[in-house]
């Protein structure tokens, strides 16, 4: 099986029709500056989708428009059966369930150790209190942080903190993963690292969008890429991998 | 529940310097208002006893016999705000006024007839014992016929508890001012402490925590933050009180002060607690909503 | 030095939440002991007023002559604690006795004789008005050879001043005690709203800002703020004050109550500005010393 | 002139011999943790150098020891003639001032405006009242965020913090720059952009120290490169210009 063809056996028939993220004319608004200007892109289950542009392009805002981390200024928001607009304020939970963020700038708690950020997450999305040990501890290994677990963020280098990052946003198991930037403080290793687990994440089914300007790993991977422009998708395109 | 409870106390343990002012603070609040309480709680109460003392005199013509003396009595009991009527027969108040006399018990000695009237001493009710209340009654008894004369201490009892009614009244007035602010500083400093979580908050908000599962140790923390913080002021109050109380004992043999009443006490700590949670609520909810 | 007004008005207008949760603060702290200091100057002056009026009487023998009083008076006049000596002859004693009889004063129509001594009316100084200052100096006069007896009301004044020392020291220890939870109050809210800010001291001095570049406007803001809340909650005060004292004035013509002096308002106001300042001092210390 | 050699010509005779930063056998722990073992270097006036290692490998923390970010835990810093050991609590500001940082997370004040955030280094070191305007608005004009001088911090995209973090770290007009991975939030042409701004320090006199993953980045410009290794240096060498 291909990464990063969208084939069609891996849908369900009856979602066919249906992506499980819709933007339709989104329009991101912050005071007089247009983050986004009628931005419509769907993105279906399982896909493997970059999304790219300059600094500045509205890559961290398109994401933000999918697990409501801001509020659509103007346009349709679809993510999974979930209409955003019409979503209450009890059931925002539900939606970010259903996602794994890894944030630009990480957002780890930095009063809680390494361990209780992820054990948090594992624990908010319902499991069992005798399996949280055992799921946090190995989310950890697989990031190649076991033996910090009962350090502080602060107490972390850049890419120990974005390692972290990854492994909380794959704690709850979730639907879609959105990585912003999850390679930005990795040497070369460390990045090929993580990026193997998205991989590796996304062949268990999950959906992958990462939004980075790293166009070498772009071009290395390839897939689908939607390129932004000053708030525009400019081109929404998939390119060949190259090795 | 057992995960909520761990998380609760990771609360409480997790940022130990806060977590210690707060309780400090609640503390030091309900140190404020119950002490005054206290204080005025022991103040009036001797002051009511003392102003309980206070007796109208009603005096009788000198023609009144027996039965109409019961029947008198009985009306005078009648009143609203008579607590009890004591006949003084002229004997006896001579008798009283012999002893009353000092440096004056000569101007009596010689005395052949005994001048004085019959009486009737009336105890008025704690609740009448306000000047107006008082007069108003001896108004009533004036106008039963056989009276002569009635007397109260007018101006003694007037100027005395009007000062005592604008005591109460500033009393009252001082402890609702410090409720107030204790209900302010406590919620306040909560407030201020969650404060510097709020990013901690939207973070749990961010990776799809509900809003019960991120403010429930919090709200637990709050609520044990009163409890505790109410039981140290309180404790520290008792404390303080068992000295000075014992010291005063054998200073002032006839002052007799008592600690406030149990059901005040577990007022206070329920009113403690109930501040500790709507300093969470008001901070919460600010940082929730945004 | 314009710069440095330009950051410290930044400063107090940058977090407008928090710098207003301070000053209300300090308008409550100051609220809560001037309020109290202002309820208790009044009662003790009005019950000062009234003991002034309590008096030692010393009956003279009564074989005393005109010169031995004069020297008598002199050497009463002489005791410590003594304020004003007044002689009062036999016959102004029964022509005062005779107005205190009401009911009584058929006893009295047909004396031939007045059987009453002589007497010295004696005021005693403030400072002395206290049970057993008032009795040494009774002690003392009644050791002078003429003096028959003293009378002190002993008795009544025992009990009074008493209950009333013991008013007065609950009234200085709970103003200690507001006092106390004050500064903590102001001091912690202050703390705890720089507190937020650790991140910021931190970057400051990262970028080479020295301690006082970036403490300067904060400690400024602190006094500001300290002076501004002092304003308010004595203005608060006052005008609470006049209202209550105008109906006051309606219901209780012969209470006179008076607003705190001005020294112990200027002083209120430097206390709340240095309490203003403590209260940066101390998260101030911490944050840059870490 | 060249501009990544240390040319005997662009240093002053006198300092010669005592180079403007020494590091002697430094070491650093953190509890249990070594993050710094036994390292010894050298860096004079006016060098470009290189620092570059794996995540976690000591590259922030070696920075760190320079300008007194944590104090050391065995061994000598001496920067510019200060022997940092030795350094009274209030002449660390003196030290602080010799540097223009870049943090690795940018360390904005979010709770002020961009152009605070730059004025407060500006006045800082003494500029003169009437000269702060001119001076803020050029440094913001030179990363290209002339136009969002009026907001804050956390409504910046990560690559245009990243930029305000570089101007604010040139705005003391220090002597030596440390740049902790200064363009790991940059898409290729701001990154090069700010890259240029670091060279064009660099040819006014300044020293300029940049910690680095992006072998890349280091392939293409060339120069000295300090490669750290689990808290040790692993090499230390010039390599030559690619392109
Ligand atoms: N909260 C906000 N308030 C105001 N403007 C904002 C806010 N968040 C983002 N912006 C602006 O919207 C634009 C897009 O920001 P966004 O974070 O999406 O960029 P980006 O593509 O992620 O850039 P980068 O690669 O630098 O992270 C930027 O110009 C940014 O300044
Ligand atoms: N305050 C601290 N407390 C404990 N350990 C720390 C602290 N700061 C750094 N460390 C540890 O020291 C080691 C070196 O950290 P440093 O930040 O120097 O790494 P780095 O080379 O900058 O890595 P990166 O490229 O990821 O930023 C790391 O393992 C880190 O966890
Ligand atoms: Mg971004
Ligand atoms: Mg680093």
């Amino acid at each position: 099986m291909t990464e990063f063809d969208d084939t069609p056996e891996a849908k369900p028939s009856d979602d066919a029709i249906a992506p499980l993220i819709r933007l339709f004319h989104v329009y991101k608004r912050y005071g007089a500056k247009t983050a986004l200007a009628d931005i419509s892109v769907d993105i279906a289950e399982k896909e493997f989708v970059f999304i790219s542009g300059h600094s500045g392009a509205g890559k961290s805002t398109l994401l933000k428009m999918t697990y409501l981390g801001e509020p659509v200024s103007q346009g349709q928001v679809v993510v999974d059966g979930l209409n955003l607009a019409r979503l209450s304020r009890d059931r925002i939970p539900l939606l970010r369930r259903k996602f794994g963020i890894i944030f630009q700038d990480y957002k780890l708690i930095p009063t809680r150790t390494v361990y209780d950020n992820i054990a948090l997450v594992v624990e908010a999305v319902g499991t069992r209190g005798n399996l949280i040990d055992k799921r946090v501890k190995s989310l950890l290994r697989s990031v190649g942080m076991e033996d910090r677990q009962k350090s502080y963020p602060p107490g972390l280098s850049g890419g120990e903190q974005q390692r972290v990052a990854v492994a909380r946003a794959m704690a709850g198991n979730p639907k879609i993963i959105l990585a912003d930037e999850p390679t930005g403080s990795l040497d070369h290793d460390a990045a090929e690292m993580i990026f193997d687990l998205l991989k590796k994440f996304h062949a268990h089914g999950a959906t992958v969008i990462i939004a980075t300007h790293d166009t070498e790993l772009i071009r290395n991977t390839g897939g689908r890429v939607i390129i932004l422009k000053q708030g525009c998708v400019e081109t929404d395109t998939v390119i060949p991998k190259l090795r | 529940m057992i995960r909520f409870l761990i998380r609760a106390f990771k609360e409480i343990f997790s940022n130990l310097f806060l977590n210690a002012v707060t309780v400090v603070t609640i503390a030091f609040s309900v140190l404020i208002v119950s002490a005054f309480l206290l204080f005025f709680v022991n103040v009036e109460a001797m002051v009511s006893a003392w102003i309980e003392d206070i007796r109208i005199m009603a005096y009788l013509r000198q023609d009144v016999s027996g039965d109409d003396i019961s029947e008198i009595q009985f009306k005078i009991e009648a009143i609203e705000g008579v607590k009890a009527v004591r006949f003084v027969s002229r004997e006896e108040a001579m008798e009283e006024f012999r002893t009353q006399l000092k440096h004056q018990a000569s101007l009596i000695q010689h005395l052949k007839e005994n001048p004085l009237p019959d009486a009737f001493e009336i105890q008025v009710s704690p609740e009448f014992q306000i000047w107006d209340k008082t007069e108003t009654i001896a108004i009533k008894i004036n106008a039963l016929l056989p009276i002569e004369d009635v007397e109260y201490g007018q101006q003694w009892l007037e100027r005395f508890t009007s000062i005592f009614k604008l005591f109460e009244l500033a009393g009252y007035a001082l402890a609702g001012l410090f409720f107030m602010a204790s209900v302010f500083f406590v919620s306040n400093t909560i407030r201020l402490a969650l404060y510097s979580r709020r990013d901690e908050i939207e973070i749990m908000q961010l990776v799809g925590a509900s809003d019960g599962f991120i403010t429930g140790p919090m709200y637990f923390k709050g609520m044990f933050q009163g409890l505790l913080g109410g039981a140290v002021g309180l404790s520290v109050l008792f404390s303080a009180f068992s000295l000075i109380s014992s010291n005063i004992g054998q200073m002032f043999s006839e002052v007799k002060v008592c600690f406030l009443p149990v059901n005040l006490q577990i007022g206070i700590v329920v009113v403690s607690m109930m501040t500790g949670w709507l300093g969470c609520y008001l901070s919460l909810r600010r940082f929730l909503k945004s």
